[in-house]
């Protein structure tokens, strides 16, 4: 019974719901949510990482009809490959987020914003994410997407004491609303063709092509609402940050991901039809995504709204890879579209691991400097060593170098777009490497903007006097960070062993997985065949790592001591930690070339030549294009319709009037 | 992969070490030569280095781990990346370890942190000068990797050993292809190896440096590994670009006959390359910095059109 | 069938329920309130004389009791509470002139016209008869409603309030020999309740904005400009 | 037929009894005794209803339809009974209201009840007015308890406008009896609901439609359809909150069963015709009409009662426009919403109540940082409108997701509408309550002695019914669907 999967998953349910229990008495004692609630919650994390991989492993299916929900239509589980891998991803991060929860909590005791509140709202965001991917009926999906929204909200919003926060978490909230609706009436149409709203019933729905591609927009306007797909983004990187760091970890590393699942499960597993006008939808999309969020990162020197907007870069590559997939298989390249499936969920696993490591590392320089403006940082590395190796390995990873997972994952998607040859028509042929080339560039820029985040960060020397004062966190922080990094690590090194437990979500799906990928060897991952590609990950890392033994010994004899000096700077006066080069500075000539995409209001500030100092203030279109325009059009509409309540009583009953004699003439 | 592959990679490995100082030397002979100076001997940047080698190295007080290990990580990585390019053999197993897209991460790797160590001590000009690294780099891979995909889309696979063997195969044709490829792909080297017009190495100006920026901090043995890894990825462009695009010469098996020929013919192409670029950076300036974008976006077009043409034209024929 | 067949008795309650239309507008086109209130009285005689002749044709005790009840009700009880309140109110001498009276009374007669249009398909032919009291009753409530939404003046609504209540029973009487006793007591309970409040209303209303022009009373409204 | 009787004539006994005690104190317990009699009453009434299904006399039938209306009416009188003892008793010691105030509150309050019950559970469409139109009389009143020139404007406004509505309805209800004249053999029980039901098909469907309409028009001001919901936000905002509280979760329900009443005698007689759902097309029409309206009007609140008053429009529209469908789907999710309804919104005004008190104002922009002042009603607060707006796990999202499937079946263009409805609705509430519940607190605010019980009660029912609908509930709203549709859901 224990080895059941099933079993597990029930048992990662209890743990989160205990522990939002349990963190009720936290108004008391605040000791509670450090000692009690974090570790249920990490154990939680841990039941959903058993349960997803036991999935993973024995590749059967397990289903479950719960005592609750509608009398004809009572809650029903499954947990199948896809789920299972789901939960895994949930309970990778929520593990280590757990782990960190301790050290970062005891930053807010005694603050005037209530702990049970944190603690309760954690553990049930936890439940709804476990709960959507678990889901096998529509209505038990969308109580638990709701669940995970209303939840994650309060989250959000906790820290309320600024306009701001309360505005981000507001919009916030109205997304997840208007994106859930349309997934509402995704599932509706679908549960009219399938006569039922468990999945099982839609699954067997015959959907024409245009019924089916109406669905396909639903599913992925709401997801891609939730996932913060351009031009639906622009909330994402207003809440993403607002919330406690552990807790944008969370949001940034897994709920977007919940999202993707969403959309793979009704796409990939409801609908069950492929179109290339699909994929070449959600190519174009993805693209988009990747390149508009990694050139708004850039701009950014909040370093936590940076992340924010490089979690829309990553979807975007997700989501590239979905796109490649649908492209692939409504063509009939089937290997070729497993092996863009395979790099989407590869890359999903991937940002979950690293996106929450940089953000637990932006919360520990929250916790140990108070700051999030990357302006006043500075040589963070020297005070606090451990968390700058750790973050070191997550820019590494996120800016998609070997031998790090991030590599992996784009490796596999360019050599899905290389196939692009195979393609029939000339179209698709030269679309999907274009696509391959945005990519290639999203890449580079985001090794630059991770070049500038880890730079003005950690390197150089301090801007400011509390960054100055900043102290080593505490153990258990470190363990959370160190967790991922070292998953990091390892993804890099072996993926072939990763890929082959992967395999059991295509075979799930698509019904054939890609055994080519592993067959020679554990060395070598050759997704397509050995003759078109093949990387050799674990040789990558042992021989960088033995060369740089070997320059050590060679040229270092170990590591020799040096003799310290004054900068040099070409012999200019002695550099003070105001010379140092800015953020904004750093992304400067790219925010130049570039500068059409951003809405730029830069200037002087002050009036004394003495006090002038550079304003620069970078903002999203999306705001002008695509939001503000609906919020005036309901403003119209308001001022017109309360002309209704004119307050003279009068009009009132000549209303009544009216209404009795247009309606008399109407009926009779 | 039998054992004689690894013997070959090693060899080619240790060769490519060996070899990148003298290519250096060489064009630096030349352009002094159409400057009408004597010039140093085409061995001086191995006395360079072996100077810098036996010379004590200091560092700022602010420079921190990542400045020490730096030097290090660039070389390995710069290194295995050239390592897995085919110089006189196609029986190559790096190559099958790390394909065409991995060198490129390699390289990027190795970027990433010459960045980082241009920003550790944290003056002004190391952050300008990784700033404009990344800047640079950032326009250029597109267009690298888009080169690259003509090739690989063409040979229908990204490992470089199966590239060239394919293009010996089927070299007789004409790709019109190959050729926007073959363009784009130079661009893309001036840039990323900083030659004139993206960057200039001899440059002794600090606000016109890119490279040289970002080390100016270092000394003795460390300078000695950034200079040898830039020599390196000056030499492995090099090869990249006459091996895959000129294949002729390159041996397909380990016979030790066909390796000397192969490496007569390596030389020979390199040094027409060493010639190519000296003339080119004695005529041409450099530019200023913001007319590197539309320089890199030409080798972009160039990629693009490239692979269109082979997409369009070549496929299903 | 034409007028002439139709028994006396109908023909006599046909005249009422005209002169009880006749009395609405009268009702609508009354600037003095007391006047008003008189005709109002009227109005509630007739309806009680309708009654009565219905309880006469039909036999139906309990309609006798209903006719006294209207009797009581609508022609003595409410008029003279309203006297007295307008008494009170100092509103004897009040007068309220129509803004356009041609209008009004155009709209009042395709008011009529309208009832009677709608009630024509209603009614099976040899309900003839019945067909043109529904008309009618129809007619004095809408014209009632009318009259409240035109007359600005608290007391004039109330006016208009208490003779859509006259049409309704007028309707009640003559074309479904009245409803049950317990309904009709029912009502007439309300309405002698919802008099006695619109007295205290009057007061109060008076003391809040010392007026009972209903136009002035529009302080609760969602309207931007107020804002 | 003792608890019948018991449940609806407790508190006529109270209205008349109350007026009499003088100690405010026990008043207020009395009123909270008389509440849980009637409501132990109608769950006597409620078991014995479920063994034998219908308890009928010449006045009174009671089917599984309105004993479940009953039973919540009952339920949440005692809630707002529990609530406004110390509620009224705040309002009495801050001097806006005299002693003589506080009598005829507790009075009308049972009054209110007794009107509300007797509606409910007679059988004659007659009495049935009388009812509701004592309920008027009863609230009116009330309404005006605090004599400000506002409060006294509204109180006219809403006596006049129901007034005049409730007038168009006795003429409905008079052609009803008309119609059914000709067909009854004892023209007597022409107003027996049950009687015109089961003589539906002969009714002469030319008057039956016109009665409707009329009735519709009357009825439906009760219900606040759009446009003749003028009166509702006035009421609800100048009232006193418990009163708002019965308005919103009694009245509005009350009107609108008397309505799909007789929408099920209208259809019978019309079901021959060329037009069948007549009724069902016009009751649609109001209900989307009202939702889509009050959506939009939630965007433009001062006043915080106004505002919940709006979004009780809203939620009677979207029932309108469910029963309006027709179909089980559809009826069982507005019977649903109709409970979920009534319970969270009563709650919703609990909080409001005492987050008035708290900030001392209704407006607003000067109600402040509830969450920091006193965090059971910020969080209760925030928790009702988040069940109001229709977020998982509370009911009012069940009952939503069943009407929009309907919908989405049916009529699946309209349900666009009804999203998008959903959608401004929501935003509307919460750019509102949002600076209300959350931020920094201003220095007035203090603290106020507050009963949050029924608000607990309410939202863990709600909660509860979001979770799992308990089999009995559920065999129940089926027998009402199937009462009204004449086809079972499950």
């Amino acid at each position: 019974m224990a080895t059941h999967p099933l079993w597990w998953a029930g048992a990662a349910i209890g743990l989160a719901l205990l522990s939002s229990l349990v963190s009720l008495f936290s108004a008391r004692q605040p000791g509670v949510l450090r000692w009690l609630v974090s570790p249920l919650f990490a154990l939680a994390g841990l039941s959903a990482v058993a349960a997803g991989l036991l999935a993973l492993i024995d590749k059967d299916v397990a289903t479950a009809t719960l005592p609750l929900g509608l009398p004809w239509l009572p809650w029903q589980v499954r947990l199948d490959a896809l789920a299972g891998f789901f939960l895994a991803v949930v309970g990778t991060i929520s593990f280590a987020v757990g782990l960190y929860a301790p050290g970062y909590l005891r930053g807010f005791e005694g603050g005037d914003d209530s702990l049970p509140a944190l603690g309760g709202f954690a553990g049930l965001f936890l439940t709804g994410m476990l709960l959507v991917v678990l889901a096998d009926d529509a209505f038990l999906f969308m109580v638990a997407w709701e669940l995970m929204s209303l939840t994650s909200y309060f989250l959000v919003v906790w820290h309320h004491d600024h306009a701001a926060n309360r505005r981000a978490a507001f919009l916030y909230l109205l997304m997840a609303h208007v994106g859930a609706l349309s997934i509402l009436l995704d599932f509706g149409v679908l549960a009219a063709l399938g006569h039922g709203f468990s999945f099982s019933a839609m699954r067997d729905a015959e959907l024409s092509f245009g019924w089916a591609t109406a669905t396909f927009l639903l599913a992925f306007f709401g997801f891609g609402m939730k996932a913060g797909l351009v031009p639906l983004h622009a909330w994402l990187p207003e809440a993403h940050p607002v919330a406690p760091s552990h807790i944008s970890a969370l949001m940034s590393g897994v709920m977007l991901k919940v999202a993707v699942y969403g959309f793979i499960r009704v796409v990939f597993g409801l609908i069950g039809q492929f179109h290339w006008q699909w994929g070449v939808v959600v190519l174009v999309i993805g693209s988009i995504s990747a390149l508009m969020g990694v050139l708004y990162a850039l701009m950014q020197h909040d370093l936590k709204r940076l992340l924010a907007y490089h979690s829309v870069e990553n979807i975007g590559i997700i989501f590239i890879g979905l796109g490649l997939a649908i492209l692939f298989l409504s063509t009939g390249h089937a290997v070729i579209g497993t092996v863009a499936f395979i790099a989407a969920l590869y890359h999903t696993i991937n940002h979950a691991l690293f996106k929450g490591l940089l953000f637990l590392g932006a919360g520990a320089i929250l916790h140990a400097a108070k700051e999030r403006d990357l302006e006043k940082m500075g040589g963070l590395l020297r005070r606090m060593p451990w968390t700058g190796l750790f973050f070191l390995i997550g820019c590494i990873s996120i800016s998609a170098l070997p031998p790090f997972n991030g590599f992996v994952s784009e490796w596999l998607t360019f050599q899905a777009a290389l196939q692009a040859w195979q393609l029939d028509s000339g179209v698709l042929r030269s679309i999907v490497p274009i696509a391959a080339a945005m990519l290639a560039l999203t890449g580079a820029l985001a090794a630059a903007c991770f070049v500038k985040v880890y730079g003005v960060a950690f390197l150089g020397q301090a801007r400011s006097r509390p960054v100055r004062r900043a102290r080593p966190v505490p153990l258990s922080m470190r363990l959370g960070q160190g967790v991922l990094a070292a998953l990091c690590l390892l993804l890099g090194i072996l993926p072939t062993f990763f890929i082959s437990l992967l395999n059991a979500v295509p075979e799930g799906l698509l019904g054939h997985g890609l055994q080519q990928a592993t067959s020679h060897g554990w060395l070598w991952l050759t997704p397509v065949s050995a003759q078109t590609a093949s990387y050799g990950a674990p040789l990558v890392a042992i021989i960088l790592l033995l060369v740089l033994v070997a320059g050590l010994w060679l040229f270092g004899r170990g590591i020799r001591r040096v003799r310290r000096c004054d900068t040099w700077d070409c012999g200019f006066s002695q550099p003070s930690s105001r010379m140092q080069y800015t953020a904004s500075a750093f992304a400067q000539p790219i925010r130049r070339v570039f500068g059409l995409l951003f809405h730029i209001e830069e200037g002087l500030e002050g009036s004394q030549p003495d006090q002038q100092r550079y304003r620069l203030k970078v903002s999203d279109r999306a705001w002008g294009l695509f939001y503000l325009p609906v919020a005036r059009l309901v403003e119209r509409a308001t001022r017109q319709v309360v002309r209704l309540q004119s307050g003279n009583i009068r009009i009132y009953l000549g209303w009544t009037l009216g209404t009795l004699l247009l309606l008399i003439w109407i009926t009779v | 992969m039998n054992a004689i592959d690894w013997e070959i990679t090693l060899l080619q490995a240790l060769l490519y070490a060996a070899a990148a100082p003298l290519l250096a030397g060489w064009i630096h002979k030349l352009k002094a030569r159409l400057q009408n100076r004597r010039g140093a001997s085409i061995w001086q940047p191995y006395r360079d280095l072996y100077k810098l080698f036996s010379k004590e190295t200091r560092m700022a007080h602010t420079a921190s781990i990542v400045f020490r290990a730096a030097p290090y990580i660039v070389f390995a990585a710069t290194w295995l990346a050239a390592a897995a390019i085919p110089l006189l053999s196609t029986r190559l197993a790096s190559a099958a370890m790390a394909d065409v897209i991995a060198i490129a991460g390699l390289l990027a790797l190795a970027r990433f942190f010459l960045a980082l160590a241009g920003m550790d001590v944290g003056t002004a000009f190391g952050g300008m000068g990784a700033s404009r690294e990344m800047f640079v780099s950032a326009l250029a891979e597109p267009a690298m990797l888009v080169a690259v995909f003509t090739l690989t889309m063409t040979a229908h696979s990204t490992n470089l050993a199966s590239v060239i063997d394919f293009n010996l195969q089927a070299s007789s044709l004409l790709r019109p292809s190959y050729m926007f490829a073959l363009a784009g792909l130079i661009l893309v080297a001036v840039a990323e190896t900083g030659r004139i017009p993206v960057d200039n190495p001899t440059t002794h100006l600090e606000l016109t440096m890119i490279h040289e920026a970002m080390i100016l901090e270092y000394s003795g043995r460390h300078l000695a590994l950034m200079e040898w890894a830039a020599q390196l990825k000056l030499l492995l462009y090099g090869v990249l670009l006459c091996n895959v695009f000129f294949p002729w010469g390159i041996a397909v098996d380990t016979a030790p006959g066909a390796l000397a020929g192969s490496l007569l013919a390596i030389v020979l192409k390199l040094l027409l390359l060493g010639v190519a670029l000296a003339v080119s950076e004695t005529v041409l300036a450099k530019m200023r910095l913001f007319r590197a974008p539309a320089f890199l976006n030409l080798a972009l077009l160039l990629a693009l059109l490239g692979l269109l043409s082979h997409v369009i034209l070549e496929v299903g024929l | 069938m034409s007028l002439e067949q139709l028994p006396l008795l109908q023909q006599l309650m046909l005249v009422l329920a005209a002169v009880v239309m006749f009395t609405s507008f009268v009702l609508l086109e009354q600037a003095r309130l007391v006047a008003a209130i008189h005709a109002f009285a009227w109005q509630g005689v007739l309806v009680a004389m309708v009654t009565a002749l219905v309880a006469a044709g039909s036999g139906l005790e309990h309609l006798f009791f209903s006719a006294a009840l209207t009797l009581a009700l609508k022609a003595l009880l409410i008029p003279w509470m309203l006297h007295r309140l307008v008494r009170r109110l100092e509103l004897d001498r009040h007068r309220e002139p129509l803004r356009r009276p041609a209008l009004v009374i155009m709209a009042a007669l395709a008011l009529v016209i309208f009832s009677y249009w709608v009630v024509t398909p209603l009614v099976a032919e040899e309900l003839l008869f019945t067909r043109n009291i529904v008309a009618v009753s129809l007619a004095v409530v809408l014209t009632g409603l009318l009259m409240m939404v035109i007359r600005t003046q608290a007391v004039a609504q109330v006016l208009g309030f208490m003779s859509m209540e006259n049409g309704l029973f007028l309707a009640a009487v003559s074309d479904t020999d009245g409803m049950p006793l317990a309904v009709e007591l029912g009502v007439a309970f309300d309405v002698l309740v919802a008099m006695i409040l619109f007295g205290v209303f009057f007061f109060q209303i008076r003391e809040s904005i010392d007026s009972l022009d209903v136009d002035r009373m529009n302080r609760l409204t969602e309207r931007v400009d107020e804002s | 037929m003792t608890a019948l009787l018991l449940s609806v004539f407790t508190p006529l006994a109270g209205a008349l009894l109350l007026p009499l005690v003088r100690r405010l104190s026990w008043a207020g317990w009395l009123n909270i005794g008389l509440a849980t009699l009637t409501l132990s009453a109608t769950l006597a009434l409620a078991m014995h209803v479920a063994d034998q299904r219908i308890v009928a006399n010449a006045l009174f039938h009671i089917d599984d339809l309105n004993v479940y209306l009953l039973v919540l009416t009952a339920f949440v009188g005692l809630t707002t009974a529990i609530f406004s003892r110390p509620y009224m008793r705040h309002v009495c010691d801050s001097g806006r209201v005299s002693e003589r105030g506080m009598r005829l509150y507790h009075s009308m309050f049972q009054a209110f009840m007794f009107t509300m019950l007797l509606a409910l559970s007679t059988d004659n469409l007659g009495v049935l007015w009388v009812a509701v139109e004592g309920a008027t009389l009863a609230t009116v009143l009330l309404v005006s308890l605090y004599r400000t020139p506002e409060a006294i404007e509204a109180a006219w406004k809403y006596f006049i406008l129901c007034g005049v509505g409730i007038a168009l309805a006795l003429f409905g209800t008079v052609l009803l009896y008309f119609a059914a004249q000709h067909v009854l053999s004892d023209p007597a029980l022409g107003l027996s609901w049950n009687a015109l039901y089961s003589v539906a098909p002969q009714l002469q469907p030319s008057i039956t439609s016109l009665a409707f309409v009329f009735l519709l028009v009357g009825y439906g001001t009760k219900v606040g359809l759009v446009p003749m919901h003028q009166w509702l936000p006035d009421a609800h905002s100048e009232g006193p909150t418990p009163m708002s509280a019965v308005l919103s979760g009694l009245l509005l329900n009350v009107a609108l069963y008397a309505v799909v009443r007789l929408k099920m005698i209208v259809d019978g007689s019309l079901a021959a015709t060329a037009t069948p759902h007549l009724a069902g097309y016009l009751l649609m029409g109001f209900g989307l009409l009202s939702f889509l309206v009050a959506t939009l009007f939630l965007h433009r609140q001062r006043d915080i009662k106004r505002m919940f008053s709006y979004s009780s429009i809203e939620h009677m529209g979207l029932m309108t426009f469910a029963f309006g469908m027709g179909g089980p789907l559809a009826t069982f999710g507005a019977l649903l919403h109709m409970l979920v309804h009534s319970l969270t919104k009563s709650a919703i005004f609990v909080t409001v109540g005492h987050a008035t008190h708290i900030a001392g104002t209704q407006s607003i922009d000067h109600i402040r940082g509830l969450i920091r002042t006193q965090p059971a009603v910020g969080w209760g607060l925030l928790l009702g409108v988040a069940a109001i707006a229709g977020f998982p796990p509370f009911g009012v999202f069940t009952s939503e997701f069943l009407v929009l499937s309907a919908t989405m079946q049916s009529q699946p263009w309209l349900t666009l509408i009804l999203v998008s409805g959903l959608v401004i609705a929501f935003a509307g509430l919460f750019r509102h309550l949002h600076p209300m519940v959350y931020g920094p607190v201003p220095e007035a605010q203090q603290p106020v002695p507050a009963n949050m019980l029924p608000v607990i009660i309410h939202l863990g029912l709600v909660l509860w019914l979001g979770l799992s609908i308990p089999a009995l509930l559920s065999q129940w709203l089926d027998r009402a669907t199937q009462l009204i549709t004449g086809a079972h859901l499950l």
